[in-house]
């Protein structure tokens, strides 16, 4: 399987910009099925970006944020080439992360 | 009484009708088909419509005619949410079926960058292929089951082989074949034919009021429609094929929609493919 | 088809629209249905059938099913008016379609 | 994983005594809690995501009320093409972000999305949201402490509960 995430982080001088998308159906527990049923709600929580073993972002989420997210931010003290960690969990208790490269 | 509306509605729409006709039907000479024209007339419609918007601009729907729409659009463009789809039908492509070949082997330039080609005019077969049909001949042909035409799967792939080919212009031929020219007329017909409870054409939507709000969707213009499928509807949450966007087009006249890959509607594709020669291909695409 | 034929088919087709209010048979729904299922399936020859002929078929068999003939017979009736609508519609726009085309 | 913050207030407010007797050990000991520390303070924020009403939200998570201020930018369409995907984003020229929070008064939920800004990361956030019907749409952006807000109207016709 692919990983659920999609990362693009890219340097420019100082900064990092890093932008992320992250398959998910972030399902909000108010939508009904094609039978009727309420689909129970299935979304992030939490979601980090490391880099060098200390945090750059945290993004605690609820069920308004729109299926597949995507969220864009950037951070200074990274170079090319370092890794930048980023993982999720869900309200399941499900979890995804991926390691990838600065650009 | 809500029969008696309804009646009344189509009655009244079909005498307006009858009685432009007879005004038209007594100077119009009998009709030859004329493509060439066709195309002609289509892109000047669209362009003395919208003077503003530019040409190859059009493939791009709704989002070449509303500034905070685009702006919507270009923010999401940063990371499409087809993106998914878009590697999955990477993966697809390449994976090799059973007997070991791939699609490469069923499509010319072994399936890259060929996606303004279709749809195309089979002489031997006399009818229209278009690309979804080719997706699963070929499975078929190796020994794999067909897909769904409204699923997934078909829009991740067709998704991978529109995206190797952004920017070709469209580039649909008419052979020279009497059936070939049948075909188009067809689907030129089933594009301006009104169907549905509603009294709707395609082009009552994307002709006559493309660019108008339907709630707070914005009606994509019919000129190069094609360029930008598959797309990535927010309304779906999902990926949609051409043949699904045909089919709920369908549906939102409240008309029973035909099968997917019908004569009907591979002649349509082929007409507004045809019509749209020239403009690029941008999908896949992202729609509200 | 000249103007005055279609005021007049769809005028024929408001009346039987309306039907009668007196208590329907079995009877008058299996002749009702029967009818409906003609003229729908001349509609799908014609490739135009309507998604509400459809739904209002289903309920004439449904509140058959249910024993309730008066209801059953209005709908098949309702369905037949739409499915002669949808003709009525698909016969017409074979000429009027170039009406609409872009010249 | 680390958060090398202790000074945001929103924390605090959810988690109760306990969370503030560990931050208050943290400082304490300084770097070499880090993990007990990041453990506490990474707790997401549960309770502030149930209420309702945008008021209760913003004071659910951060325990204070904010003031309106133009120092934050809040960037949304005017009118959203489909509730279900709404670019948002917001920066600010204010100086010492903690946290920047998103909420939207006409949600079943207001509160939609809330970012720890740790230092060294710039004050400035975009993203996808839900928007279930026309709203004001409402970032706050904590500084030194202190909440700063802007709001704007989105008009929404095709509501994003089907997301």
């Amino acid at each position: 399987m692919a990983s659920t995430i999609r990362v693009r982080a890219s340097n420019s001088g100082d900064t990092t910009e890093v932008q992320a998308l992250i398959q998910h159906p972030m399902d909000s527990g108010y939508v009904k099925d094609a039978k009727g049923q309420v689909i129970p709600p299935h979304f992030i929580q939490q979601l980090t970006f490391e880099h060098n073993g200390k945090a750059v972002f945290l993004a605690d989420w609820g069920p308004a944020v729109a299926k597949d997210p995507y969220v864009k931010f950037s951070f200074k003290g990274a170079g090319k080439g370092d890794d930048l960690k980023i993982s999720w969990v869900d309200n399941k208790g499900a979890t995804d992360a991926i390691t990838a490269k600065i650009q | 009484m809500r029969v008696r509306t309804i009646l009344l509605t189509v009655a009244a729409a079909l005498s307006t009708a009858a009685l432009a006709c007879f005004a038209a039907s007594a100077i119009a000479a009998p009709d030859t088909p004329d493509p060439v024209a066709d195309a002609k007339a289509f892109r000047k419609y669209f362009t003395d419509k919208f003077p503003k918007v530019k040409l190859e601009d059009f493939v791009n729907g709704p989002y070449s005619m509303n500034e905070d729409m685009r702006k919507q659009w270009k923010e999401k463009e940063e990371f499409p949410p087809y993106e998914f789809a878009l590697d999955a039908g990477k993966e697809m492509f390449s994976k090799p079926f059973k007997d070991g070949k791939t699609y490469a082997d069923c499509f010319p330039n072994g399936g890259i960058g060929i996606r303004q080609n279709y749809p195309y005019f089979d002489e031997k077969e006399g009818k229209v292929i278009t690309l979804e049909l080719a997706i699963n001949r070929c499975r078929e042909a190796n020994g794999e089951a067909p897909y769904s035409y409204v699923k997934d799967e078909m829009a991740s792939l067709t998704a991978y082989m529109a995206f190797t080919s952004r920017g070709k212009p469209m580039d649909i031929k008419i052979p020279n074949d009497p059936r070939a020219l049948a075909a188009y007329e067809n689907g030129k017909r089933y594009f301006y034919t009104r169907r549905g409870q509603l009294n709707f054409s395609c082009a009552s939507c994307h002709v006559q009021s493309a660019g108008e709000h339907i709630r707070a969707e914005v009606l994509a213009p019919a000129l190069g429609i094609m360029n930008a499928l598959p797309i990535y509807r927010s309304e779906w949450g999902g990926m949609g094929t051409t043949s699904r966007r045909l089919v709920s087009c369908n549906s939102q006249t409240r008309a029973v929609p035909l099968e997917p890959q019908s004569d009907e509607y591979r002649d349509v594709e082929y007409f507004l493919s045809y019509v749209a020669n020239g403009l690029p291909i941008s999908g896949p695409g992202s729609r509200p | 088809m000249s103007m005055i034929g279609n005021m007049a088919l769809a005028t024929a087709l408001l009346v039987s629209g309306v039907g009668s209010a007196l208590a329907a048979t079995e009877a008058d729904y299996k002749a009702a249905l029967a009818a409906a299922e003609s003229a729908e399936k001349d509609a799908a020859t014609l490739r135009n059938r309507w998604t509400k002929t459809e739904s209002t078929l289903a309920a004439a068999k449904k509140a058959a099913a249910a024993g309730d003939f008066d209801a059953a017979a209005a709908s098949a009736r309702e369905a037949e008016a739409l499915a002669k609508a949808s003709i009525l519609q698909a016969t017409s726009e074979k000429t009027h379609w170039k009406d609409m085309e872009i010249r | 994983m680390t958060i090398d913050r202790f000074s945001s207030t929103r924390r605090l407010v959810l988690k109760g005594t306990s969370a503030v007797a560990l931050i208050g050990l943290g400082v304490d000991l300084g770097f070499g809690s880090a993990p007990a520390l990041a453990a506490a303070n990474d707790k997401y924020p549960e309770e502030a995501f149930k209420l309702k009403s945008d008021k209760d939200a913003i004071h659910g998570l951060y325990g204070k009320t904010a003031e309106a201020s133009d120092k934050v930018k809040l960037d949304a369409p005017e009118i959203a093409e489909n509730g279900a995907v709404v670019p948002i984003s917001v920066t600010t020229t204010l100086a010492n972000v903690t946290s920047i929070s998103f909420f939207a008064s006409e949600n079943p939920n207001a509160l939609a999305a809330s970012y720890i800004i740790p230092e060294g990361t710039l004050p400035a956030v975009a993203n996808r949201l839900k928007l279930a019907k026309t709203c004001n749409v409402i970032a706050i952006v904590e500084s030194g402490g202190k909440l700063y807000s802007a709001t704007k109207e989105v008009k929404v016709t095709v509501g994003g509960c089907g997301g």
